[in-house]
């Protein structure tokens, strides 16, 4: 906005606020519920061509939905094209948000996905017909074994936590042949809280190993915890700060040595996969997110996928049913697997993002390495590029992401939590900033592979630009951000006075736009 | 490699800033005895991708080029062009969990109603975010029952409820010292009161039936709520064909406690199995145990409607081995699918889907009961699926039918050995009469 | 923004403006070419299965494509997808566009559209495998012939203007084989500017005929200027005024008493379509525009597709090759129309449209009127909203559009374009401006069918609260928009300096973003 | 009806602001005796529509499914699926155009740079915005020579310009006065320059020759460019196959005024023959005279660089008859298709495309060349498409091969009666050697 028109439009209409003035299209989208209207339809059905036959007794009957919607198909393909332009994307800009590897997603990919023969077709049509679903599936599972050199995989957890629970019920299993279960598994401070969680649904007690000041673990503390009563070491490769263990052989034997099992929680494999392998490092059984080292997309909160490899020794616990090529070279499903942990969902799993994850498999090949390699690149390019201005706590070599913190911003007042919102009005989405928990205001980046230098570049140069708006105009970093769809949202509000849907109400049902 | 947008000078210039002479170099910190490459074959381009996929694809029958009648948790309704192509916008795609509020009211307020519409169906008060599909969900309410009701270490679940829930229940249960009980079906083929209630005790913090039962069977919510309420437990109602929801008294007015399962069917393609979409709603006064996302309507700092994420103190990423469950990543697009499809069909349409399933599958079964050597097992009424029961095993027959293009149903012998002769044909609103008779047709001739 | 803020924000740095500092994102999106950067790639091909051979003498061959991008696929989907949100679409909001019809498109027929049988195939393919296509096309025209009250139809015009210079054409043959052409084509100076362009590419001199003061065609003037040298009338029915022509009986009756053809552009079909028929109002041949009636995509300027039906006596001439059914049901294309005109253009048509407008017309069926009833119910609404408000040159009853002018702004200084870019900071699309050119200053406003209440009473509301700030505030008005990602656009400086393409510079070609 | 949002109340309100007690009093104005309901079926639902389009699409043989030969104007190129999704987008699907350059510049600045790569591939100085298709550009470029070299009535076309073209030029040219002169093309498949430099005399404003030439043959610009300017003539350019532009020297080299033809190849599906993307471009001194739309940069009032429609005094909305066209609607979604294709494919891969393309026509032409009984008739070098003449008559072997699913080619029979032995072989690099193998097994068989 120009300043001549700031003063003309202040003269015109002197305490309007001069952006009311400009701007007065309010940009609040009504909920469906709001704009629904009796008479109004969003469908088509056909005419039915059987008997209209009820032979549901009455008393079994429900009435009408109460407040359910009528509205018209055009209102909705409104609504929900105008609610997706208040969502920042990939496909926007930069998405450093740590630890959730956000990266380009294929568009091949999704039209693969969208092919009738996977998308319509039924896990349990008759195995006959399903060949090619079946044959996909296997493809998908001799390709994470490859990469993770590990012996066998199951594909059926649906996300990252889903598949750490099915290791940790393997891990269970296995020992529970052996005779004792153990009560424990070691967990390090800087671990993402689904590990934690997962070990506790998996029946164990959870004790955190204390990471050292190069944020890593200490060998000795491990040897420490390391009892015979301990199940296993869950370790994130690299860690959350996106430290490699560089000792980790060290820990595979220290954890092994014990009879423990050494999971490794892969959702940082974009850092290194198909560059090393982590069956080699002594892994015993690790769980992949197909939506971030395999591209498959977020889409808002999920579907992820979480299949899970093992080494030899796991592979009698894994979930029923495997999926095995008979001699003659058709594929079929075994379910008799007589000390399998059982099935942790219907069906074959996520399977739309077994598609995806193949095509995005096929489509780098043996070259794979260099998501990688470009992952490391960029990290460590932001990290040259912010050093000195940001305080970072850990400075060992930093793979994938680099975690920051404001600790110099704060003794201005500002948090990590307002340069994240101030990022957004430079048209960046924020960096992770709720954990990992051993740093205090962290701001955790990862880039991924799939952003180019100028994007780096524009990141660095506006994270350089608030932290200097932070010393010289404070007051703008803490009231951002400014330019988004709505301004800082009241987190807090939300939790003390809970408004979880909306209710239907006389009056309120197709009744005028809610302000 | 068309997905990494750095030139070779980029990266020279990117080393140098770095203060490295190669990529390489960044990582030294991996030992170099477990740096092995893969052997994988050389990339293949987008048209080798589409011939390799497309061949896969092409090898599948699929509800479009077949008359289909398959369902057993998971169903082919009507989908409008509208939810479907609305998934491919990028802001909807390629964005995660809505955890900066201002940047993403699109994704925030979508689940918000969301969570309205579950709560609308079921006639409770409080529904979540989306959980990964329908047997991870009754696990999740029965372990969200367990914490209500502390120092209860039994469930009791009918034995209608679908068998992959239930061995899905047993593999969360097996380490967490909780115990399952389950309850046969009646002769036909509905649980027992008597015998539901009987299993019940005061160890018991939940007690959980599917309805529409595995076997297709209406079941009465109040069986379950009465068994459950009568001695203190939770009562939980499983869904696994959600369309029913709009024709069939809702869990809610019975007096349900929890209210979980899938709702695969209200929008979402069956992607041979997932993902699908789990659901799970509760009272207010539980709200504070319930697992998942939640999103919360509050105020932005000027005063405007905005949506949150909400409750996360339940949640693992800050109560870590306390959380009320592991889950993080969920369901969110499907949700999305979900939403954008309940709004087109809302009060009336999703009814209409609903009333013409049944429709139709009472022709069907009124047509297969006529054919000699075939009959109806189950006498109680059904919403959209049944089982059969013919004179020849049932999967070789199946077999046999499929190769001539008819899906005509899923053999109960896939979980019970022994149970060679039945099958569950499902119907629903996108199946014709003439299909419905072609399968007829196509039996008879088998008996 | 708050009022504090601005305070706040202009102590800390006084003199910069204040949008600059809140918003220091730059909203520009640099050209994809100056996004290239050397050894880049943004496709993949197989590797090639055949001998690397190539029989092209030198001499024949180009060198490298110079200029051309180097860029890989992430960066071009999301520079598309960034491009895309500056554009405002249907799918937004009102998009009030006089005389464009800009109605829904149904999401059902872009993917009936994009079957393979439809998208992948070929229009010289054999007959005996494109039954499918031909029948598709026979039944579109079975169903506009219906809907017209005519003889035949030919589908081949690329859009609307193509269809008025095949039915001009047409006459013309008809004319010819009769002896003679004749010279004169007659437009009513309401007209779009596609019919006079049309009949002169037609080989017509124009003569323009003036309306009268209710905006319509007197019967004097039309019997004066309807000579025996006129060829015919070209009509838009109802006119661009949104009228319709209730002397249209008499009118055809003058026009055939001289021997003349009455044409009917249909841009505006969309008023009366199912309600009433061309073919018995006396036309004799008619364009219709499928991008706007039957909700083909405008896709930012085409493709269209413009249909052309005709009375009996102009069906020999009709372009060549026509669709035929044959006694045994199958479908053929019949080439051997010795009177056609010939061909306008490739192949059919625009094939594809005709898939989705047949979808669409499926979708109404026998209940199509409704369009026609919603589209005028919704434009009378809104003229009764604004009626006082804004000059109406012409009050005629309304029909689907109603046009009113800025008289009583302008005395204000703001004219019609001005309050178009307003309404934009309100979230609407302008109307139409630029026509009829015999309102001055015309504000010409269709809101279509598939606008509700709701929305309509928000635009009504947004051109009342503009009117006032005309009074109020004019230059608020008068320096709009404000809100849109670029501020006015110096379209004058645009034909003065003429910059129409991008030219590689030493040094441009992927060199940093252009400010 | 789902298309209309408006409700029963709405509507009743609505009519009380208006006036009216019922929609039909709107209706007044038209007469009575025309206002006839249309005799159609009643309304079909979603599903319906898909049972009958997808039924009739079912019925076509295409591209996916068969090994194809086809082109002759419309070619089968590969398109990546990010071109493909991005038109889905509201923004680009359902917007006009660009009018109001404020909240248009995303079609307007991808307009601009569809101008700037049909420029750099055709070494032009100005493309227009697209015109509907190849013919209808030809003819544009033909009437655009007429009004720059005013007074002359004769254009001289080779006759191995598209037949499609040449018979729609002689549509627009009918009852203008212009007049057409075939020249016929050599024996060797080629222009002739001598007979064409002898067609042309001080009457003629345009020489149009078309290269790779309507048989596939590769010609030398040179041949019009001479001829035409040797008499003061405009010289143009015809392109029907535009992937050859990235490997075969351009028509600005060569010193063309105009090239214009069709870009459907540049990341256009065949949609069966439409819609097709026309291109036109020229040299700077005549820009004024170009049809169609153009985009050019401008400022904004902020000083920032913008986009508009510009020189908008040449077209028929200001100057009516006056109009250097009268096109208005054009092509947009399928440049912006173009645009976002060309920019993926870049510099290194519209070059790649077309060098497999090349190879794999040669390595069919070697192919069919060795089967006794088959000849390839024209001797010069040709890009991705070459007539073969065989021994039996063309139209019904190849509908023989087409129920076998090989669509091997377009015969030439189709323009040219007499020509019953010859039909054209396409090869793209989406055609695989096994393919190329199955047409001359086939082929051979045929023999
Ligand atoms: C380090 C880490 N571990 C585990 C998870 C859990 O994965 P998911 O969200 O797929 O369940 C995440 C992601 O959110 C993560 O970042
Ligand atoms: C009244 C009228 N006639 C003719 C046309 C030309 O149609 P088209 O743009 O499809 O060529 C238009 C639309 O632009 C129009 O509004």
């Amino acid at each position: 906005m120009s300043v001549d028109l700031e003063n003309e439009t202040e003269k015109a209409a002197p305490g309007k606020p001069l952006g009311d003035r400009l701007h007065p299209e309010p940009r609040h989208e009504p909920l469906v519920f709001e704009r629904s209207g009796a008479g109004k339809v969003g469908y088509s059905l056909p005419a039915l061509d059987v008997p209209a036959v009820s032979a549901i007794p009455a008393e079994l009957l429900r009435t009408e939905i109460e407040g359910e919607t009528e509205i018209s198909e055009v209102e909705v393909a409104r609504h929900f094209t105008r609610l997706s332009r208040l969502n920042f994307s990939i496909d926007e800009n930069l998405y450093p948000l740590g630890s959730c590897t956000m990266k380009h997603n294929p568009r091949t990919n999704e039209e693969m996905a969208r092919l009738p023969g996977f998308a319509a077709s039924h896990p349990l049509a008759p195995e006959i017909v399903s060949q090619g679903t079946l044959e996909l599936a296997w493809n998908l599972e001799q390709a994470l074994k490859e990469l993770t050199g590990l012996s066998r995989v199951t594909l059926q957890p649906a996300a990252g936590a889903q598949g750490e629970l099915a290791g940790m019920l393997m891990v269970r299993a296995a020992l529970t042949r052996s005779g004792n279960p153990r009560r424990t598994v070691l967990i390090p401070d800087s671990a993402h809280g689904t590990n934690p969680a997962s070990a506790h649904f998996a029946g164990y007690r959870v004790k955190e190993l204390k990471s050292n000041a190069r944020g890593t673990l200490d060998l000795h503390v491990l040897e420490e915890a390391m009892t015979e009563d301990v199940a296993g070491l869950m370790l994130t490769v690299p860690n959350t700060l996106g430290i490699f263990e560089s000792q980790i052989l060290e820990i595979a034997e220290i954890v092994h040595a014990k009879g423990g099992y050494l999971y490794c929680d892969g959702a940082n494999f974009n850092s290194f996969v198909g560059v090393a392998k982590p069956g080699a490092m002594g892994i015993d059984v690790m769980h992949m997110n197909l939506h971030k080292t395999f591209s498959t997309p977020h889409g808002g909160g999920g579907p992820g996928s979480g299949p899970v490899a093992v080494a030899e020794r796991l592979v009698p616990f894994l979930p029923r049913p495997t999926i095995e090529r008979r001699p003659d070279g058709t594929f079929t499903l075994d379910f008799d697997r007589p000390e399998s942990i059982g099935r942790l969902r219907t069906f074959l799993g996520n399977y739309g993002m077994f598609v995806r994850a193949l095509a995005y498999i096929a489509a780098y090949g043996n070259r794979i390495g260099e998501v990688a390699r470009g992952a490391v690149l960029n990290a460590n390019y932001i990290r040259a590029g912010l050093a000195g201005l940001y305080h970072l706590k850990y400075d060992a070599p930093t793979m994938h992401e680099v975690v920051f913190s404001d600790r110099k911003q704060a003794e201005h007042g500002v948090h990590n939590g307002d340069i994240g919102k101030r990022l957004m009005d430079y048209g960046f989405h924020p960096p992770t900033i709720s954990f990992p928990l051993i740093v205090h205001g962290a701001l955790m980046i990862e880039p991924t592979e799939t952003e180019g230098k100028s994007g780096l570049d524009a990141f660095v140069a506006a994270m350089r630009a608030i932290a200097a708006e932070v010393e010289s105009d404070p007051q703008i970093v803490l009231t951002a951000p400014h330019t988004t769809p709505v301004r800082r949202v009241d987190e807090v509000g939300a939790a003390r006075n809970l408004v979880l849907r909306w209710k239907p109400q006389a009056g309120n049902d197709g009744s005028r736009d809610r302000k | 490699m068309k997905f990494l947008p750095t030139s070779d000078a980029d990266r020279a210039e990117m080393l140098a800033a770095i203060g490295v002479s190669s990529v390489d170099d960044l990582f030294a910190a991996i030992p170099a005895s477990v740096r092995i490459a893969p052997d994988l074959p050389p990339p293949m381009s987008e048209i080798e991708i589409r011939r390799f996929l497309g061949g896969l694809a092409s090898k599948n029958a699929h509800a479009r080029d077949t008359a289909f009648f398959l369902g057993a948790g998971v169903y082919n309704h009507y989908v409008s062009a509208v939810a479907d192509q609305m998934l491919y916008r990028a802001e909807w795609l390629t964005s995660y969990t809505p955890y900066q509020p201002e940047i993403s009211q699109g994704t925030l307020q979508s689940i918000f109603e969301f969570q309205t519409h579950i709560c609308l169906l079921t006639a409770m008060d409080v529904a979540n975010a989306s959980l990964y599909e329908g047997a991870s969900a009754l696990v999740e309410g029965l372990l969200m029952s367990e914490r209500l009701v502390r120092g209860r270490r039994r469930a009791v679940l009918s034995a209608g409820i679908h068998p992959e829930y239930r061995e899905t229940v047993r593999t969360y249960f097996q380490n967490l010292g909780l115990e399952v009980v389950e309850v046969p079906l009646g002769a036909d083929g509905a649980t027992n009161p008597a015998a539901l209630a009987a299993a019940v005790d005061d160890t018991t913090f939940a007690v959980a039936v599917q309805s529409p039962n595995f076997r297709g069977v209406i079941e009465d919510w109040k069986t379950g709520v009465d068994a459950a309420h009568a001695r203190g437990a939770m009562s939980i109602a499983v869904v696994a064909e959600a369309v029913s929801l709009a024709l069939l008294a809702p869990p809610g007015e019975a007096g349900a406690d929890i209210a979980c399962g899938e709702a695969q069917s209200l929008g979402v393609p069956m992607h041979n199995g997932g993902p699908l979409l789990g659901f799970l709603a509760c009272r207010t006064a539980h709200q504070r145990q319930i697992p998942g996302r939640l999103v919360g309507e509050t105020r932005d700092a000027d005063g405007r409607r905005a949506f949150c994420l909400t409750l996360s103190t339940r949640e693992q990423h800050i109560r870590r081995e306390k959380a009320t469950s592991n889950i993080c990543t969920n369901q969110g697009l499907m949700a999305l699918a979900s939403n954008i499809h309940m709004s087109l069909l809302g009060k009336k349409g999703m009814r209409e889907v609903a009333a013409q399933s049944h429709a139709k599958a009472e022709y069907c079964k009124s047509r297969i009961a006529t054919i000699p050597g075939w009959r109806i097992p189950d006498a109680r009424p059904t919403f959209n699926e049944f089982a059969v029961a013919g004179p020849v095993p049932a999967a070789p027959l199946l077999d046999r039918l499929a190769r001539r293009g008819i899906l005509a149903g899923v053999p109960l012998s896939r979980w019970d050995r022994g149970n060679d002769r039945e099958f569950l044909v499902a119907v629903t609103e996108m199946n014709t009469r003439e299909e419905i008779d072609r399968l007829a047709a196509a039996l008879a001739e088998a008996a």
